[in-house]
């Protein structure tokens, strides 16, 4: 029996043998796409960070960044500092690694990572097309929202890492936020998710297809756009931008959790942080906006027109939120409590007690 | 007739419940109320006496009734009447004593403090005694027996205050209690041969021979006993002279006329019941009760005691007659005694109440003060000792002729009648002593004759009308006729020796009679004419002669030393069986109990004091070891949940293990 | 390929589980944590429940993680790199918990499970949407009380005062 | 009016309920509560005494319901002519005693709450008919009894010999007592319900009446050897609460150290439980072995040695309460000479005997406890002359004291001649002797009792007392109905005796022909 | 030999063990907390893994649902407590909070 029974678990072991092949190609394609989405992330963070510096620099009637250029024949000649974020990248990439010696070194360097590869992983399952869907999960939104989880954790443990009273307090207050307002951004959600009957983002976008007015902003009036609004509001708490922008306040805790990062490290939060705009973006543009969907329904509604829709509104967004940041003053710690419990949460129900009610009475 | 006999007993019993009860409220404390219900019963009582009169049978039953009573389902109890003529007679003597008595009370209690409760007593004793005397069955008798000695026991303690009154009361109770448990024994073995208390159906079952032989003289002894205490025979009379600490109208009534003649009325009642030996057991009783008493009362100087001996030796002829045969006589002698000897407590109590003492010595010369009372007295006086004609000299000739004739038919019991005879004139001696002593020569307390007076009006009046009894030579006639002896014959007796007894006795009664007239004659005149002598005309000084018989005074002073003897012996003996008994409960069975648990005690206390070393260091080192432990161990109760859980997890996996291996 | 994904998750979270448990500092250990549950998460998602993996993550991650941060971070000096946890009776605690370990291994060994592998994956969301408002309607409505009833008496025990 | 036994039963304990709802201060509220629960019970039981049928021995009243199906245990209760006087007896006595405890003042409410208890039990033990059930209430009396007598009883003190008695001490005894008994009766009622079958199921049973049907007896009880063993067991463990000589040590002492409403139940009521479980258990189940010549005859003898010697140590005593508890043995003495003999005389001789000595124990008790609250100590020669003082009371005690006595006219003198008539007459046995011996008892109890009122009551009156107060009006409250009961009942007793007679006789004739289990035709 | 039931037993059972371990030797009391959540998640393994490989159908998931939302009220009142103990001992020390030592 004994040897029958080597027999068997060699007979078992070898089995496996013909789905190695397989299994190699598979691990290839998800390293080329996680590649693919590294790379798109890094660009668009550019991109944003970029399209920020003109934004705020032209609200407040100034250039920005006009000088940074290359050589590159055609490049050259888009000028008005295109390369400003890209040297600033560099930059940042060569720099020296500063740890400060009362940190935990460790943590310090997992920080940084843990956030970026939040952000990046959630960017998997983002629509950018019928069929452009890196991976299309039954539970996209949802897993779009617990992944952003992931970041809170990461700040947290940066700004305890960095053994600095700022960082501390700064990850305290960006974790608080961050918990604080993902309750409404989630129940406004629910309410896209509740009008779609699904979780699948393709299908939330599929559900708005055929023109602007199927978009779901404009569903169950008003209390999808109150959802929208809501959603909109909390998504700027979540990104820790103005007027929620307390953990990196500079003029009270100097940046906050960030303060004892430089270089790659800090390359990694300020790229997080603007792919998490986009993301922010994008989620948005899909849960109420129609995603890549055109809004003259079938008109420019092929593949290349759906990723440039998605890029449209995502954009569109993004600089809403940019143009929010200098036009608003920061809030106050209790007000932005204040705003989160008292305000978007109780209304985040109503909107959903709203829709839900409409689709028993009605439907 | 039945109606008049409820309402006889009845009458006093009601007057007993308002004394009791609302007495004290009544204008003159109620004494009208018993008085007037005791006059009542003495109405009827006379009325049912003339009933039977009128009738003139012997042993005529007027009427009986009875009612269910207790019923036990196999056996019934009933209560019920009889009435024939020797109730009648009763009927009339203790209603019309008591009545008197009460009459006398009113004067005599005057401005006593308990004065209501003393005429609820005597209502209370009149209502037992007429009870007694109208049930028709053992047991009924027995109750109202006990109850008339409470009644009894309640008038000799009436004043309680005094510790020989309350010595006297508690001591005639239980002597009394000695007899009545000897007759309850007899009812007992009646009751369980014959399984009934009623008197015609015992008789009749005697009659049938259900019961007899030596069982039946058992019985009939044992009865017997309850009458010896009552009526204060040998060897129970001692408690009699104690019981002159009670009022002097009590004494009249009940120490004298009626409860202490319960006795005899019970032995005349039941007299079918006592075989030929039981009757001779009486009649020596009776013979030596009236020589002791009449020997006694010779040295006495109390009045009352005196009286009291009298009594107790009146009782024991009676006793005699009845034990010899003379059925008759002997209710006779109860009757006409009841009579005289009332008017001479009475009288008495009369000079008592007059003078404040009750000892001769302080007495004399009365006569003058007190004329009623002493003529009264002296009629009394010549009754009792038999001078014809009046009614002690009837009845008394008839009990000596019955003994005499007793004597005549057994020759062995001829002392009988001799010691009678003797003691007549023993009792002529010391009833005229009184006589003398009292109301002749000079005063010799010169303060308390002063302040002596004659009685008011309710106190002579009673001493008249008994003395008018007391004369009564027309009684015998009736009586002889009226109380003839029952034989068992009336029954349908086939019981040899009692008819046998009877017929002997017939035939030689005649020629005694003749003989116990004239001895008794004689033997009374010279008793009167010694005390004469002696007391009258000193003649012979009494001293004199009580020192040179030193010893026997001595003995007669002592009462025989009856009351020493008792006191050493049963009083004694019972005393130190009950402190015994006591010592004994408390120290040996109750020490076997609280040994039991001291033992233990003890046990470990020797245990621990040998093993000091050995066992109590094990002792110890097992406490020191439990504590080393219990210190070790405390460690496990860290109060951390943590190692709490390690503890669990750990056992756990042990039990795993042993199961598992 | 789903063996090999297995052994990688089961690795992650074993050693992160290793690093939570044996590793003295308190926020080592919430990070390994953070990486056992990641872990876990992915069995979840080996074991076709993808929902819920999500939920996993969304809830111990974004919150219970988070939560033992704070607590963490509330309850210590804030500034100190030297967050320790001490360790007592590891050696007992050690014997113990190998102990345990036999234990379940032996009963999980010895026994004969009623095993019936279901091959297909499918969607679980709409399914135990279904399950939760049917047959444990009850269930879910008693948690959903003890989570308010958590959440108050949890705001009201940390109260100051 | 269904349940009415088991109202009667409870009844009390729905007034512990409410009593210990009651705060501590209001003392007042607390006694009427307790008076107000044994009223409600003294009412039931004049009801059940109004619907009682004299003219059946059959049990009436009955409640039968399944208490603990795996054992065959019942919750029976019923009563017939040998309960009912008892019951009466328990009920007026109770409420009695409420009023007699009026003056107590040390947690009172405790002790209403332990007397209701009490009160529960003693019911419960006369209405009980199954084995089981009776046992169970017997103990439950057994607690609040103890701290009755422990806690409420006089403190503890050193006596003169050494030993230290008190109310502590005494309850112990009669705690340790009692169960000692207890355990016999135990013993003996398992053993009859391992060998005696249930006609119908077939199961063991602890049901009186099947268990005093001899056709169910099987097993061991088919033994006669064991027969009698049982019935000296049982035999024990009554003995203990009559209490039979030499069982009686624990008498005087509960009864002296008791509260005086304690002495009264204990006196009153729990004596007769002793007695009324040889009638109840001993005499019909073992019928055959009560016949047996020893038994018998050892019945009738320690009956006389319990009137004298308890007459005897009565008429030493010079604590006038311990004099009364000795007088208590004694008359008990009379109960068990009454039954021994066997016939319907001294059966219902005996049973009246209870009831009366009830009556009377009781007054005698309130008596005592009258003069021990006025002058503190209850030594007889302290007193003296009292009668001029105190007439009520002295007419009172005379007339308890006459009734122990057994004076006519009273009722004690009804149930002891009876006793004695129908000793006196068994058909059975000879007991002529020792009924004749016996009734030299009467002479020795008049012999203490007059002695003792004589030296407390006449001659002089003792200076020290020459103010004591009369007897007050709640007193006499607690006496007058005793005494009325007393004399009534020595002039008329056909009421308690029609009551009970029926049953009696009937038990008389059941254990008369009765001749064991009839299996194995022993006898 | 493909991965079953038993690897994932195995795999909730080391878990278990190792959050046995914390919950045991952990002075801090939020480490053991970890400790409990590890073992919690073994048992959802467990859950999970039993919803896949035996008949029942979802039950297992949703049982893994109501431990891990359980957890989270657990956690919140446990953190809720290790704060007022903080509060009281300036220490989250379980061997501190000894009151109840023998």
């Amino acid at each position: 029996m004994p040897v029958l029974s080597a027999n068997h678990a060699v007979i078992n072991a070898l089995s496996i043998l013909p789905t190695f092949s397989e299994t190699l190609t598979n691990v290839l394609f998800m390293v080329l796409g996680a590649v693919i989405i590294t790379g798109l992330a890094a660009l668009l963070a550019l991109v944003s960070v970029y399209l920020e510096r003109k934004v705020s620099a032209h609200m407040q009637d100034r250039l920005g960044p006009m000088e940074v250029n290359t050589e590159i024949p055609i490049l050259k000649n888009i000028g008005h500092g295109w390369a400003q974020t890209l040297a600033d990248a560099f930059k940042l990439l060569l720099k020296e690694d500063i740890v400060p010696a009362a940190a935990d070194k460790k943590l310090h360097l997992l920080a940084p990572f843990i956030v970026f590869a939040a952000t990046l992983a959630a960017f998997a399952v983002l629509p950018f097309g019928r069929n452009l869907i890196p991976s299309d999960l039954n539970v996209g939104v949802f897993y779009l929202i617990a992944i952003s989880s992931f970041v809170v954790v990461g700040i947290i443990l940066a700004g305890w890492a960095s053994n600095n009273k700022w960082s501390l307090l700064g990850a305290m207050r960006s974790a608080a936020q961050i918990v604080s307002f993902e309750i409404p951004a989630s129940v406004s959600v629910l309410v896209v998710i509740m009008a779609v009957g699904s979780l699948n983002l393709g299908e939330i976008v599929e559900f708005q297809e055929g023109g602007i007015h199927r978009w779901l902003i404009w569903r169950f009036f008003p209390f999808n756009l109150l959802a929208f609004f809501i959603f909109f509001v909390a998504s700027l708490a979540e990104l820790n931008r103005a007027p929620f922008d307390l953990p990196e306040a500079e003029s009270e805790i100097i940046a906050g959790f960030h303060t004892e990062y430089s270089g790659m490290k800090f390359a990694m939060f300020f790229l997080a942080e603007y792919a998490n705009m986009f993301l922010v973006g994008v989620i948005i543009s899909t849960l109420f906006l129609g995603g890549w969907s055109s809004p003259f329904g079938s008109f420019l509604n092929s593949a290349p027109f759906q990723v440039f829709w998605v890029f449209v509104k995502s954009f569109a967004i993004i600089f809403v939120h940019m143009w929010l940041r200098w036009t608003l003053p920061r809030v106050r710690v209790d007000q932005l409590m204040y705003t989160s419990w008292k305000v978007l949460t109780p209304f985040a129900f109503v909107s959903m007690l709203g829709v839900g009610l409409w689709m028993i009475l009605i439907q | 007739m039945i109606t008049s006999a409820i309402l006889i007993l009845l009458l006093p019993l009601v007057a007993f419940i308002i004394q009791i009860f609302v007495g004290k409220r009544l204008p003159r404390k109620g004494d009208w109320v018993s008085t007037g219900a005791m006059f009542a019963a003495l109405a009827l009582s006379v009325g049912i006496f003339i009933d039977a009169v009128a009738q003139y049978e012997p042993n005529n039953v007027l009427a009986t009734a009875t009612w269910d009573w207790i019923n036990f389902g196999p056996v019934h109890v009933t209560f019920g009447f009889l009435i024939d003529n020797l109730t009648a007679f009763m009927l009339v003597v203790v209603t019309l004593v008591s009545s008197l008595v009460h009459l006398y009370s009113i004067g005599y209690m005057h401005g006593d403090p308990r004065y209501n409760r003393y005429f609820a007593y005597l209502s209370l004793f009149s209502f037992s005694m007429l009870g007694l005397v109208l049930v028709d069955n053992l047991f009924g008798i027995y109750i109202f027996w006990e109850l008339v000695g409470l009644s009894s026991y309640l008038l000799i303690g009436f004043w309680f205050e005094k510790d020989s009154a309350a010595n006297a009361s508690k001591k005639a109770f239980i002597t009394n209690r000695v007899g009545d448990v000897g007759m309850f024994a007899g009812i007992m073995i009646l009751f369980s041969i014959t399984g009934t208390f009623s008197f015609n159906e015992v008789f009749a079952a005697v009659a049938d021979g259900h019961v007899g032989g030596t069982l039946l003289t058992v019985a009939g002894i044992l009865l017997f006993f309850g009458a010896i205490g009552k009526s204060a025979q040998f060897p129970l009379h001692v408690w009699l002279p104690d019981a002159m600490e009670g009022p002097t109208p009590v004494s009249a009534l009940i120490h004298a006329a009626t409860m202490v003649a319960a006795g005899v009325y019970m032995v005349g009642r039941t007299f079918v019941l006592y075989t030929p030996d039981a009757l001779l057991f009486i009649a020596y009783i009776g013979t030596i009760t009236a020589f002791i008493a009449a020997t006694i009362a010779i040295v006495q100087m109390d009045i009352k005691r005196v009286l009291a001996y009298s009594t107790i030796s009146q009782l024991g002829y009676m006793m005699v007659g009845l034990g010899t045969g003379g059925y008759t006589a002997g209710l006779f002698h109860l009757t006409t005694h009841a009579f005289f000897k009332a008017l001479l407590f009475l009288g008495s109590g009369s000079v008592i109440h007059a003078v404040h003492t009750q000892e001769m010595d302080e007495m004399g010369g009365l006569r003058k003060k007190m004329p009623i009372t002493f003529w009264t007295f002296l009629i009394a006086t010549l009754s009792i000792s038999g001078v014809f004609p009046l009614s002690g000299f009837w009845s008394k000739d008839a009990i000596l002729a019955s003994a005499l004739g007793f004597g005549m038919t057994h020759p062995a019991h001829m002392p009988i009648f001799v010691v009678l005879l003797l003691s007549a004139g023993v009792t002529a001696f010391y009833m005229f002593r009184i006589v003398f002593l009292t109301f002749t020569g000079e005063p010799r307390d010169k303060k308390k004759y002063d302040h002596a007076h004659e009685s008011p009006l309710t106190m002579t009046i009673p001493l008249v009308v008994l003395a008018v009894l007391s004369v009564g030579t027309i009684w015998w006639g009736w009586v002889e006729h009226m109380l003839v002896k029952p034989e068992l014959a009336s029954y349908g007796s086939h019981v040899a020796s009692a008819v046998e007894h009877a017929a002997e006795e017939h035939g030689v009664a005649h020629s005694a009679h003749t003989i116990a007239m004239f001895s008794s004659v004689v033997v009374a005149t010279l008793g009167i004419l010694l005390s004469a002598v002696v007391y009258f005309w000193r003649k012979i000084s009494a001293d004199a002669w009580a020192e040179k018989l030193k010893p026997i005074h001595t003995f007669l002073w002592n009462k025989y030393y009856f009351d020493e003897l008792y006191a050493a012996t049963i009083i004694r003996v019972t005393l130190f069986k009950s402190r015994l008994f006591a010592a004994f409960d408390l120290k040996i069975i109750d020490g076997i109990v609280n040994g039991t648990g001291r033992l233990t005690a003890a046990f470990s206390r020797l245990q621990g004091s040998i093993d000091l070393r050995g066992v109590d260091g094990a002792v110890n080192f097992v406490a020191r070891f439990v504590g080393y432990l219990g210190s070790q161990l405390r460690g496990l109760q860290t109060g951390n949940i943590q190692a709490y859980i390690m503890m669990a997890l750990f056992a756990v996996v042990l039990l795993f293990v042993f199961q598992q291996f | 390929m789903q063996d090999i994904m297995f052994y990688m998750f089961a690795a992650l979270t074993i050693a992160s589980a290793g690093v939570m448990v044996f590793s003295r500092s308190v926020i080592y250990s919430a990070v390994g944590l953070l990486f056992t549950f990641f872990g876990v998460a992915g069995i979840y998602v080996l074991l076709a429940a993808d929902f819920v993996a999500v939920a996993q993550v969304m809830i111990y991650v974004g919150g219970i993680l988070v939560l033992l941060l704070f607590g963490v971070m509330l309850s210590q000096r804030v500034t100190g790199v030297n967050m320790r946890t001490e360790t007592l009776q590891t050696v007992p605690a050690a014997i113990v918990a190998v102990g345990v370990l036999f234990i379940l291994f032996r009963v999980i060994s010895k026994t004969e499970w009623l095993v019936k592998a279901k091959t297909t994956f499918e969607p679980t969301t709409a399914k135990l949407g279904t399950l939760l408002m049917t047959d444990y309607l009850i269930p879910f409505e008693i948690v959903s009380v003890l989570l308010l009833g958590a959440l108050i008496g949890a705001a009201f025990i940390a109260r100051k005062g | 009016m269904n349940n009415v036994l088991t109202w009667i039963t409870f009844l009390p304990v729905i007034g512990v309920l409410l009593i210990l709802f009651v705060p501590k201060n209001s003392k007042n509220l607390i006694r009427v509560i307790a008076a107000v629960f044994t009223g409600l019970q003294l009412v039931l039981a004049v009801w059940l005494y109004m619907n009682f049928d004299t003219g059946t021995a059959e049990f009436q009243f009955k409640e039968q319901y399944s208490w603990i199906p795996s054992f065959n245990i019942e919750y029976f209760m019923g009563i017939d002519g040998l309960s009912i006087p008892m019951v009466l007896l328990t009920a007026f006595l109770s409420f009695i005693c409420i009023f007699a405890s009026w003056g107590i003042d040390k947690s009172l409410k405790g002790y209403f709450a332990m007397f209701l208890l009490l009160d529960t039990g003693m019911m419960g033990v006369f209405c009980a008919l199954d084995f089981f059930l009776f046992y169970i209430f017997w103990e439950v009396m057994l607690l609040p009894m103890y701290f009755l007598i422990g806690i409420w009883g006089s403190p503890s003190r050193k006596d003169p010999d050494g030993m230290v008695r008190g109310g502590p001490y005494a309850a112990i005894k009669f705690f340790l007592y009692t169960l000692f008994g207890s355990i016999f009766m135990l013993i003996a009622m398992l053993v009859m319900y391992f060998n005696v079958s249930d006609p119908v199921t077939g199961g063991h049973t602890f049901n009186m009446l099947h268990l005093m049907d001899q056709a169910n007896h099987g097993g061991v009880l088919a033994d006669f050897n064991i027969r009698l063993w049982i019935y000296a067991a049982l035999f024990i463990g009554f003995a203990i609460k009559v209490p039979v000589f030499p069982f009686h040590t624990w008498l005087p002492d509960a009864h002296v150290e008791a509260p005086t409403a304690i002495s009264v139940i204990l006196a009153g009521v729990l004596l007769k439980m002793g007695t009324y479980g040889m009638l109840r258990i001993s005499f019909p189940m073992l019928p055959d072995a009560m016949k047996w010549e020893y038994f018998a005859y050892g019945m009738a003898i320690l009956g006389l040695i319990n009137i004298l010697y308890g007459a005897f140590c009565a008429m030493a005593q010079k604590d006038l309460k311990k004099l009364v508890a000795y007088s208590s043995i004694s008359h008990m003495g009379i109960v068990l000479l009454g039954m021994s003999g066997l016939t319907s005389l001294g059966m219902n001789g005996a049973v009246m005997q209870m009831f009366n000595h009830g009556t009377g124990t009781a007054m005698l008790f309130l008596l005592v406890g009258v003069i021990y609250d006025r002058a503190h100590h209850r030594q007889i020669d302290g007193f003296g002359g009292l009668a001029v003082r105190m007439p009520i009371y002295a007419a009172m005690v005379s007339l308890a004291f006459f009734a122990g006595l057994g004076l006519p006219g009273l009722s004690s003198f009804m149930s002891e001649v009876f006793s004695f008539l129908g000793a006196f007459g068994s058909e059975l046995f000879d007991l002529r002797l020792i009924t004749i011996i016996s009734t030299l008892g009467i002479v020795i109890t008049a012999a203490y009792f007059l002695w003792t009122f004589q030296r407390m009551f006449l001659g002089e009156l003792n200076p020290k007392y020459a103010d004591l107060p009369e007897i007050n009006g709640r007193e006499l409250f607690t006496l007058i109905p005793l005494g009325i009961i007393i004399i009534f009942l020595g002039v008329y007793p056909a009421p308690l005796l029609d009551l009970i007679k029926t049953s009696l006789n009937e038990l008389v004739e059941v254990v008369k022909a009765a001749n064991g289990p009839t299996l194995l035709g022993l006898h | 030999m493909s991965v079953g039931l038993n690897h994932y037993l195995f795999l909730a059972a080391v878990l278990f063990v190792l959050g046995l371990y914390a919950v045991i030797t952990k002075k801090n009391a939020v480490t053991v907390l970890m400790g409990i959540e590890l073992i919690l998640n073994a048992a959802n393994i467990n859950f999970v893994a039993f919803s896949r490989y035996t008949d029942t159908d979802m039950d297992g998931q949703v049982f893994a649902i109501f431990v891990i939302v359980t957890a989270a009220a657990a956690a919140a009142v446990a953190l809720a407590i290790v704060l007022n103990l903080y509060e009281r001992l300036k220490s989250i020390n379980l061997d501190e909070a000894d009151s109840l030592s023998g």
